[in-house]
């Protein structure tokens, strides 16, 4: 049983193989639900496999958005036995549990037994059909559910579209003859809004900041932004190219950054591990450099479909030698839009590597959120101009800032000259002590730039809290939500988010955490990693750690029952 | 007109005798032959003494990492179709630690040259087997002879059907010259295996051995010939063929698939905000 | 005397109708023919669908990375030439991410076996190009169809004069367990290409595609014959030959060159002190 | 000029072009030096090119050993015109400059001219007929600097070991004519010695602990490594590979390893950057790994033949995702010895990955250390028995301390599965989330036994020191030289220094940071990157630090220099 939740949510889970398509019933139903104007999040649980096994995807929802993933499910539609089995102990007391008609209730009482096969002739429109009837217990509009499959499934064929609309009417219909005791939701008029994953938010978002190319190796669970962007590659003008490893995507990247494209590189943890030389490369080269990076379950192959926030350390000291970075790790979706831009911002401005630290949870999950505010953006850097034709352009010059122009070969009459080799200002290796110095101390004074425009740390709540979670990244929701769990009159919660994670500006937040009473760190990993950094970067301790580290996204239940255990709640 | 001189004169760190000097002029010469300026090209080279050579020369130029030359050019290449690209690196570079991008370019066709400095050894590192070090050659780091079959650039070419496959030799400068050009001119992925003694650490395929050897192939040669020429890419022995070993005119140049290129270099390109707006629009 | 139960039955996490089932049913009955033990055999695989094979069989297994099979299998088999290895893996694993390592392998002639379960395809990450996949074949992830040559494992494998080089099908499995024993008799690198249908993300080259097409070469047929195998390796359209396309006698096994494998495995290798002790006063 | 030394010690310095045979003379030199009884350290700055260009030897040895490279030069034979100008000034006044009599004087007064040409034909003997007039000038025994030559060039032709052994007496001979007024040391008495390269003391610890695999992409300065393996290939039993990239050279020693070899893989920090994921698969599948990770200066390519401390932090984190590793930096030729062997039995017994982390002036320079005690030496860790023969042999089976049997497949009967996915004891793929938490938690429980087996830091000097100053890996022996010249009566110096940097224990160590009056850290890196980790796993900042970036060995001149600019000398 999961723990008690919200009166104003409900939680949808459907579960079954993979192949059965439930991951397309999910995504109708939380389009659905987000038109009808529910606030949404889904989770996705799948398996390293293309058939078989179990999966299941959760679509929460409520009168207000859910930031976190929810616990008591309350209608499951199963389509395999196992789903039963697996989930039948989480659905609440009000819950119902659809299942087919040839397979077994085991002795619950409220559920329903779905004649798929009198309904329906295919096979491959059962899931449509369940969604018909998820759609009419959840007192969906007909026409609102329609559109939704009609713009998903149009683009196909006519009459894959037909034989899904009839099916979806045939659940419909036969949910109506059922009167099943199930109470939906009121209503709720959240409008103008988007029903995007985090890959499309971060593909849209590197798409309006300019992104034109994009190199990547297959890999779950980052192919998806790749995907996203090829989709769009002949309308948006993008060029995306699959390369034939890691190594050639991220040094494909910079060749294409340096003559002047604006560059992305998709991978997770395995292909990034790969990519470090590469890393040093555009450290060295102060070439722009936007690695999105979707973290999974490592070590090495690990758990391939599943999230963690393990490879944070990684990111901060991937390549060997010194350089600047910027390191961006997004809470939630409507940053995943805005923050890809700033990454790629940033990487421009300071001619460095910058990651955008996302995850397994964070990039699959789907999520109502207003329409993004495309007009306000800010233009594309550009690199310098590009028509000085004076003999002497240095690319490497020694600045103030330590930001040097930046002329794109063949732009002009300027020859651009870069190298892997420590370098004089023109470009030219050179073995000169002085020069190597006044090169490293100029590289890393981008730093300072680069630290003042840090994404200052989210602080919410009380300003001497009894009790103050820190979280990054994907974890900001789940953090806040169980907060708000917490906080009461007796005892004080409030939270710091970073969606920054490198550099950091202890002048920030350091004074949050030593106001705070006890300080939590709450990470998706097994060794701490973010509590670690803010400690070398303040000295600050916490001590007191909620790690989850079993490839499942935080919920509030695992935070709320870790902090029972050992006492803190 | 282009000059040689245009293209500067830098004070190379290779040894005195080395090949790369041979293949640095005939670089120059085949550039200004071409009245190519040198704002018009981009040298892209990877690790090694042959990769050192575009600093030796008055060029745009991105000198990256061992073995990852082609990469950056390719990626270079489909940010700006119309910049003349040329990779320019050794053979432990490009055959070795670069074996896997080798063949990607040959797969893609992209429409760069590349320049092999093929001196049969891993010359900046101090003499090492390089993938196309000879069977039973001796080295430093193979003290009992070299126990695997050399590497034949040449025939992976050619049995990938690659645009445009030829083998220069720094001994016979004026074909180098024309090779270099005939590559630059074919649309499609050319490479030119360069032999180059490297006279520090090579001294079996020393420039006299490469001498004996080394024979042009003759007019009636039809490098169109795909079994011919996979035969011809096999030959290294008493005689090794120079020349131009394969064309394959069909194939098509890899930028020309990308619809987002057909409006010229992606730095010119804006912003499609109206794009931006309707992908949302899906999404609402 | 082995039977193929022995290599234990397990639940695959592939789907039904995938090709994948019939290659590790002829895996196992080419093993149990040979009457090897699973004690006597280490599978190294990669990832990918393919690469799970081996967690089907009972067997010792090192289910590595990524396009790290060949290097895995090669420490393996030099740490230990008289345990049996066998690489398992898909084209992507083996001609994508792994591309230098088949090349490496192919020189090296190390005394392994390859098995490439080639559905033309990426499997597990949900069907984008292959290495393998044909010209203008649209996935996902290319969606105005792939626009790079395919890459051909056989004709590669013969231009570097590969000691074994088979394509299979699992549509003929008779002829692919033998070709499998074949492979393992072979001292040397020997590759078996092995052609299966992908239910899920290659609606191109179906088994229906396949058997169309699959032909066994004949009697005739002379594998020792480089030229003709050089372009029998290249037949790829309305028939495709599937047997053993080319063997190298000549071709020494890698692990031969090393004195200190001469005295077996490294694992039984007592430290050489008195040489330690030696190297000692050579610094003295 | 450099600053005053020990009146015990001279330097020698060696300079010309690549190509002329300075580091064979330097070579030489040192080991007629040890030889004789002196304590001896060379070290060498070359370019990253063959022949040409500007590179010099030095040789510092004195009655007693010196622990860093020396500041004023005694002696210095120029054999390019450059040498004179770019050494000159760091020739003391007592010193003297050998020249070619070909070659201009610049006036200076302190020099012999010596006329090569005239003495002997061939060129190539040149470097050995500076070697005579060393020698003599240094009042070496005849019979020793023979003896050296003879066993270095014995191995080669007769005829040119003939040539040289004239040149050298004719150089002798020469010198014995021109009675210059130079003064050298008083006799030493040190006996039983070896005269090592940093590499050569790695490759011999490695042999003496087991090591029977290597495989290795050359890449500068840690080709040498292997070099000194393959020499001894045959006598030793050693199978060493090169490979085809270091991506395939981290995946053979695994593999290698897997089937019961024990392998080591020497790189630096580029070809380190392209084995992470291999470093993190040693991880996952728990298989032992070693890795020597020479460094030089980045990023990218950088300074090839030059030295850093750079990599610390890259080692630190290589790999994604979480599990455990060691990190040891051996301070001095004796440690490159014992600690290589150390590291490789804590891969073995931890079955983890273990970095040996030096450095190019490390790897680079010789010693004289005292003979290896090789009788000591412990027996080589060993897998498990192999002779189990039972059904349920699980390769990761959850014990106490993490770390299951470990046998090895071929061996036996057993099966032997591992697998870079998240796996059952047994090795087979699992996405169950107990199971994923346990194995998180089996692997990361062996970081307690290597926090057990930690080499505590040594400290030097009193227990509350005015100052003291941190050191780690090779820059033990400059730091220690330092503080003996800061310390005085008003003035109590004392250092502590790791030759073990992961994990650390901080009980070990702390309270001596905390009873300094200041504590100064000094590394060869920009960013302080061990003063970083300090503070993540104390807290301790430690805010002075002495940084040196530019490619150069770390000196008691450098470290004197910046204390006193920073007025803390
Ligand atoms: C990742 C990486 N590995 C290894 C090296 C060291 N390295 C530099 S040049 C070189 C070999 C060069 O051989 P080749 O490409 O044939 O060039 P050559 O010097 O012979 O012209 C190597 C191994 C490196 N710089 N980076
Ligand atoms: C370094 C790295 N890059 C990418 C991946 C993701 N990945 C897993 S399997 C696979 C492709 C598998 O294709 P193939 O080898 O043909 O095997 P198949 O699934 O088709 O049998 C990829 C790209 C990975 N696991 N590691
Ligand atoms: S080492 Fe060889 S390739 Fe390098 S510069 Fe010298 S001669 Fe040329
Ligand atoms: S995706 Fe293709 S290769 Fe993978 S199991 Fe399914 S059918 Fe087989
Ligand atoms: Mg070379
Ligand atoms: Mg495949």
């Amino acid at each position: 049983m999961g723990s008690d939740k919200p009166q104003n949510r409900l939680q949808v889970r459907i579960g079954g193989e993979a192949g059965q398509g439930l991951e397309t019933v999910g995504q109708m139903l939380a389009k659905a639900l987000t038109r009808s104007g529910y606030g949404v999040l889904t989770t996705q649980s799948a398996m390293s496999r293309i058939r078989g096994g179990h999966n299941y995807f959760s679509v929460y929802f409520g009168t207000e958005q859910p930031l976190a993933p929810g616990g008591q499910v309350d209608l499951l539609a199963a389509f395999t036995q196992e789903t039963v089995e697996i989930h039948q102990d989480r659905v609440g007391e009000r819950g119902l549990v659809l299942l087919g008609e040839d397979m077994d209730t085991q002795g619950m009482e409220r559920s329903l037994q779905i004649p798929f096969s009198q309904l329906v002739e295919e096979k491959i429109v059962y899931n449509v059909l369940a969604l018909g009837v998820l759609a009419d217990l959840l007192k969906l509009d007909t026409e609102v559910i329609d559109s939704v499959v009609r713009d998903t499934l149009g683009s196909r064929h006519e009459e894959l579209l037909e034989n899904n609309l009839q099916a979806l009417q045939k659940g419909r219909e036969w949910l109506q003859s059922q009167s099943p005791d199930f109470q939906s939701l009121g209503t709720s008029e959240q409008k103008d809004r988007l029903t995007v994953s985090g890959s499309q938010a971060v593909a849209l978002g590197a798409l309006a900041a300019g992104v034109n190319f994009c190199s990547f190796y297959p890999m779950s669970p980052a192919t998806s932004i790749a995907i996203n962007l090829v989709g769009h590659a002949e309308s948006a003008g993008v060029v995306v190219e699959q390369a034939e490893d890691e190594i050639a995507a991220v040094n494909m990247a910079i060749g294409a950054t340096f003559c002047g494209a604006k560059s992305l590189v998709p991978t997770s943890g395995g292909g990034f591990a790969l990519m470090g030389e590469g890393v040093s490369l555009a450290g060295m080269t102060e070439t722009p450099l936007l690695i999105v990076l979707a973290q999974r379950p490592g070590p090495a192959t690990g758990l391939p479909t599943r999230t963690e926030q393990g490879d944070l350390e990684l990111a901060l000291h991937s390549g060997h030698g010194e350089f600047p970075r910027a390191i961006i790790a997004p809470g939630n979706h409507e940053e995943c839009f805005s923050l890809s831009g700033q990454a790629l911002r940033l990487a421009e401005r300071y001619q460095s590597p910058v990651i955008l630290l996302v995850d397994q949870y964070l990039v699959d999950s789907i999520r109502s959120v207003p329409r993004f505010d495309i007009e306000a953006l800010q233009d594309p850097v550009q690199p310098g101009s590009t028509e000085q034709g004076q003999e002497g352009y240095e690319r490497f010059a020694l600045t103030e800032d330590g930001i040097s122009p930046r002329l794109i070969p063949g732009a002009g009459q300027d020859l651009v000259v870069a190298d892997s080799d420590e370098h004089t200002p023109e470009g030219h290796i050179t073995e000169d002590r002085r020069v190597r110095t006044q090169m490293v101390e100029k590289r890393l004074k981008k730093m300072e730039g680069l630290r003042s425009e840090v994404i200052a740390p989210s602080y919410q709540g009380p300003d001497e809290p009894d009790l103050l979670l820190v979280s990054w990244g994907s974890s900001q929701g789940v953090v806040q939500e169980t907060a708000g769990m917490l906080h009461s009159e007796s005892r004080q919660v409030a939270t710091l988010h970073f969606s920054q994670v490198w550099p950091l500006v202890p002048e920030q937040f350091l004074e949050c955490l030593q106001r705070a009473g006890s300080v939590i760190s709450v990470e998706s990993n097994a060794t701490g990693q973010f509590a670690g950094l803010l400690r070398r970067e303040t000295g600050f301790e916490i001590s007191q750690q909620v790690l989850r580290y079993d490839g499942h996204p935080l919920t509030t239940d695992f935070i709320l029952k870790k902090l029972e255990d050992s006492g803190l709640a | 007109m282009v000059s040689s001189e245009d293209f500067g004169q830098f004070e190379p760190a290779w040894c005195p005798g080395c090949g790369n000097f041979s293949i640095l002029k005939c670089v120059k010469e085949a550039l200004a032959g071409k009245d190519i300026a040198p704002h018009e090209v981009l040298f892209v080279s990877g690790i090694g003494q042959a990769a050192k050579a575009p600093h030796y020369l008055k060029c745009n130029l991105f000198n990256g990492l061992h073995g990852r030359s082609l990469p950056v050019a390719t990626g270079a290449h489909l940010a700006n179709p119309e910049l003349r690209v040329i990779a320019e690196s050794g053979d432990g570079c490009n055959y070795g630690e670069g074996g896997n991008h080798f063949l990607a370019a040959l797969r893609r066709n992209v429409n760069i040259t590349l320049l092999v400095h093929d001196n049969q050894i891993y010359g900046l590192t101090k003499g090492q087997a390089s993938p196309t070090t000879g069977l039973n050659h001796r080295t430093k780091a193979q003290p009992g002879g070299v126990k695997r079959e050399p590497f034949h650039p040449l025939a992976i070419a050619v049995a990938m059907k690659a645009a445009f496959v030829a083998r220069g030799f720094t001994g016979m400068q004026e074909q180098l010259v024309s090779l270099i050009q005939e590559a630059m001119n074919f649309p499609g992925f050319a490479l030119v295996d360069i032999l180059q003694p490297c006279v520090s650490f090579n001294h079996v395929n020393t420039l006299q051995w490469y001498k004996k050897r080394c024979a042009s192939l003759d007019d009636s040669y039809d490098p169109t010939d795909w079994e011919r020429a996979m035969s011809k890419s096999m030959e290294w022995g008493d005689s090794i063929p120079t020349g131009v070993i394969y064309k394959n005119e069909a194939a098509t140049p890899f930028a020309d698939h990308f619809p987002a290129l057909s409006s010229g270099p992606l730095m010119h390109q804006k912003r499609e905000m109206e794009v931006v707006a309707e992908i949302m629009e899906s999404y609402a």
